[in-house]
């Protein structure tokens, strides 16, 4: 019995051993990389939609106004990540739901309360229906936007193509980054 | 470098798999059922494409009956001599070819001989067209000639040509019996593949009713019963019988059969090719025709 | 939201919704084997709820209490699944091999073809890391929402792969151009499946 | 030397033509079918498995004689499971556009069938150049219909075919028939191009 276990596990633990030596070397040597990736990509979303915003530094990310935004949302497919403020405004970096899973959005309101931009840091829509959401035309139409809008599809804002979920999800967003900021401007 | 990072990572994955490894091996030990490892072997040298021709829901149980004696090592029809060879080998027992029969359609009428009663559009499947109005032939004995058994062959041995006849390929053929199983008429019979003297007509009614409804159909005349010097063919439920444990395939009745029901089936001659030429479409069909009959 | 209805949600959307076979394109390897026969369907969706459920807590106490602690879960993940996975199919199957013959005979057989079935993995994998199947799901499951999650999943496998076996059978008869004959038609029904399936999309809102 | 070379071509060939792993061995679909929706993710998807096959099949045939029988299934789905990761990892590092695209698909890679399938069926029984050959060849076989599947899918589904971000071909006055691109759209293409080449081995058989 002993033996059989010794022979048994011994080969299946080195293997084990030395495939996670080698895993854990190469999550070393990508994960500065990988994380760099996903902050630069966020912060230039992030400026995408704040366009008076001209270096990431001026981006300050506040987690006392996420913890505040996350009490005072009420719509269960939309979820906020992060929140940043500037001088010049205040980006909302949260993710809707869409068709094909979540979007990932950045959205920019300057301190009017208007929207100064929408952006898509990922999602994972259909190609050639959803996935036009990456075109600036259909997101411009958001620009100037502010919590009197009602944000209509088909009256307002002009849906994409063969795909109303996704529209749906980028105005869905839209209104919850409006709603959060009108809740929380005060303070 | 991180060296805590690959410690964990060590724990992580090493953790499982000490536990796992040794979990298999205590199983291996605790719940050891005895196999015999030829099983294994077996499984291995058999086609191993579940075909179920053997007889066997697939492989696996066929390999397991090889060991246990239950088959025997050319268990494997698919897989025709080489594999039985490479059985026997792993057995350790002598090849002992079995001879296999060979499939044979109890049925001449193609659309020329046999009468219609009835045009049939429906799908295309022997048992459906059976159960419609007992089927389009006129004869509710004969082949209904919509490929049934053709479908089912696992080697493609089995041809219907333009006039609606079949025709076995015999050297394709294996004998595995599955075109038997499907034809809902049960015109199928596996022969001995020595025979060549056979009786291809099923039709059990009366002469009088047969004649009208075939042109080659068996009309129990009772001929080939008093031609046979071996007394080897006999007459009941209106049709011959022959009995090929008696039958020496002198040919004596086929000579006197007036409907030509009693052939004489030979392989045909093998043609050899002539390197870089391509028969045309038309010659290879007629090769393919390989059975022919010499009334 | 109330709490059976949200098991209900998370069930149905992993049943229907997001079905694993037809929408997410997971498991198709041996899909297409094995629904030619409805007996072979039926013991191979038995085999995957079984080894799915059990293969899903296990994950999930090992994400929860080994790879999330100790902050290598995201490197590890595929390897430690899916040695679990493998692992614990060999188990079972020496087990019910030893213990219950019968049973061996009726589910036994489709165990190691489990081994690869993408969905055991994928199913595991969702319940920890929410959005790896981009479910729609954005919070971490608690274990008996990761369960009902699973059982959805495998109930959802089972149900298409039962209902195309029997259509399989039938067009067995079905007068089908030469060349489509086998498994080609059988992609074509897949297709109209999978467009049916399509339009569960939005249903009460998953 | 060259009786060397002569096998590898055999091995090579084998999986590129006669045993297709998708078309003639039915393993595999379901990777193929859900990223084929673009010729770019192909092409990425075709690499990543390449890169798995080549590298697992070599690393088993080398200590294929260390491996105890009992455990040889977990053995190799580790093995594989950490050449995933690796794939996954430096993706995720440097072609994160690419790695959001395939998703899911790349974890999903271990449980592809023929990577298993070529580990039991072919690597552990011989040599490693062989097996090297074989990963090649099987790797390559599957990123052909990957391709194939990308050019039909993306250019009827979209109307035109963008590669690396240039656009190479675009048809104008075409209104692309969205279906190519979406789930049925997959099957419908896979089971057209199955029953093509049903008919063209059809017709050389005569």
């Amino acid at each position: 019995m002993i033996e059989k276990i010794r022979k048994l596990v011994v080969p299946l633990t080195i293997v084990c051993i030395v495939a996670a030596l080698g895993l854990g070397f190469t999550y070393g040597v990508t994960r500065e990389r990988i994380s760099k990736q996903e902050k630069e990509k966020e912060a230039e979303a992030c400026m995408e939609a704040l366009p008076q915003v001209k270096t990431p530094r001026e981006l300050k990310e506040s987690k006392d106004l996420l913890n505040k935004a996350k009490k005072v949302i009420s719509d269960s497919k939309v979820e906020i990540e992060k929140v940043f403020t500037s001088k010049k405004g205040i980006v909302f970096v949260l993710r809707s739901r869409g068709y094909g899973g979540m979007i990932s959005l950045a959205i920019g309101i300057s301190l009017i309360g208007e929207i100064t931009g929408v952006s898509v840091i990922s999602h994972n829509e259909t190609p050639g229906l959803g996935a036009n959401l990456e075109n600036p035309k259909f997101r411009k139409q958001f620009i100037g936007k502010d919590k009197r809008s009602k944000l209509q599809l088909g009256k307002d804002i002009q849906a994409l193509t063969g795909a109303t979920f996704t529209s749906n999800g980028v105005v869905r967003g839209v209104k919850a980054a409006l709603k959060i900021f009108d809740l929380i401007k005060g303070k | 470098m991180d060296w805590m990072l690959l410690g964990k990572a060590a724990i992580a994955l090493g953790g499982p798999s000490v536990l796992f490894g040794a979990l298999l091996a205590i199983a291996s030990v605790r719940f050891k059922v005895e196999t015999d490892p030829r099983v294994d072997e077996v499984f291995e040298a058999l086609l191993g494409g579940n075909c179920g021709a053997c007889g066997y829901p697939g492989c696996q149980p066929a390999a397991e009956a090889v060991v246990k004696g239950k088959a025997p090592v050319d268990v494997c029809v698919a897989g025709g001599r080489p594999v039985a060879e490479a059985v026997a080998k792993i057995m350790g027992v002598p090849l002992q070819v079995r001879e296999r029969g060979v499939a044979l359609v109890h049925c001449k009428g193609g659309f020329n001989e046999s009468l219609p009663k009835a045009i049939y559009e429906g799908i295309s499947s022997c048992a459906a067209a059976d159960k419609i109005a007992g089927g389009w032939k006129a004869c509710s004995y004969g082949c209904l000639g919509l490929g049934t058994c053709k479908a089912a062959c696992p080697v493609n041995a089995i041809i219907i040509d333009e006039d609606g006849r079949r025709w076995v390929r015999r050297e394709k053929c294996t004998g595995c019996g599955l075109c038997v199983e499907v034809c809902p008429r049960g015109l199928i019979e596996i022969v001995p593949r020595d025979q060549e003297v056979l009786v291809v007509c099923n039709n059990r009614d009366k002469a009088s009713i047969a004649r009208e409804v075939c042109s080659v159909c068996c009309i129990a005349c009772r001929k080939c019963e008093k031609a046979c010097p071996n007394g080897a063919i006999s007459i009941h439920d209106n049709r011959a019988w022959i009995d090929y444990e008696k039958c020496d395939q002198c040919g004596k009745c086929i000579e006197v059969c007036p409907n030509n029901v009693i052939v004489r089936v030979v392989p045909a001659p093998v043609r050899r090719r002539k390197k870089g030429k391509v028969p045309s479409a038309t010659i290879r069909k007629v090769e393919r025709l390989i059975d022919r009959e010499i009334p | 939201m109330n709490e059976a209805y949200r098991y209900f949600l998370i069930f149905l959307g992993a049943l229907l919704v997001y079905n694993i076979l037809l929408i997410r394109f997971i498991a198709l390897c041996a899909f297409f084997g094995i629904s030619s026969q409805v007996e072979t369907s039926i013991g191979m969706a038995m085999s995957v709820l079984f080894v799915m459920t059990m293969a899903t807590a296990v994950s999930w106490i090992a994400w929860n209490y080994i790879l999330h602690p100790l902050g290598v879960g995201e490197f590890l993940y595929i390897p430690v699944f899916i040695l679990i996975i493998a692992a614990l199919v060999q188990f079972v199957e020496m087990v019910i091999r030893k213990i219950s013959p019968p049973l061996y005979r009726g589910m036994g057989i489709y165990l190691p073809l489990i081994t690869t079935n993408c969905a055991v993995l994928a199913a595991a994998t969702e319940s920890v890391k929410p959005g790896f199947l981009k479910m729609n799901i954005a919070y971490h499951f608690s274990l008996p929402e990761a369960l009902i999650y699973t059982i959805g999943v495998a109930l959802g496998y089972g149900l298409v792969i039962i209902m195309f076996s029997c259509i399989r059978e039938r067009i067995k008869t079905a007068p089908i151009p030469h060349s489509f004959k086998g498994i080609p038609i059988a992609f074509i029904i897949a297709a109209l499946l999978s467009l049916a399936f399509m339009g569960f999309a939005n249903l009460l809102g998953i | 030397m060259r009786a060397k070379i002569s096998i590898f071509w055999v091995e090579f060939k084998k999986g590129f033509i006669e045993q297709n792993p998708l078309f003639k061995l039915l393993v595999g679909l379901c990777s193929a079918l859900a990223v084929s929706t673009k010729v770019e993710n192909g092409i990425f998807m075709g690499i990543a498995v390449i890169f798995v096959l080549v590298f697992s099949n070599a690393i088993i045939a080398l200590i294929r004689e260390k491996i105890p029988y009992d455990v040889r299934i977990p053995i190799f789905i580790v093995v594989i499971a950490s050449f995933v990761t690796i794939v996954d990892l430096t993706l995720k590092a440097y072609f994160q556009p690419v790695y959001e695209r395939l998703g899911v698909w790349i974890p999903l890679i271990v449980v592809n069938c023929i990577i298993l399938a070529r580990a039991e069926g072919f690597a552990y029984k011989n040599p490693v150049l062989g097996s090297i050959a074989d990963g090649f060849g099987m790797g390559l076989g599957y990123t052909v219909v990957l391709l194939v599947m990308g050019v039909i899918r993306e250019l009827l589904g979209t109307g035109k075919i963008v590669l690396f971000e240039k656009t190479i071909i675009s048809l104008s006055h075409f209104n692309p028939p969205l279906i190519f691109i979406m789930f049925p759209g997959a099957f419908i293409t896979f089971g057209c191009l199955m029953a093509l080449l049903n008919r063209y081995e059809a017709r050389k058989k005569g």
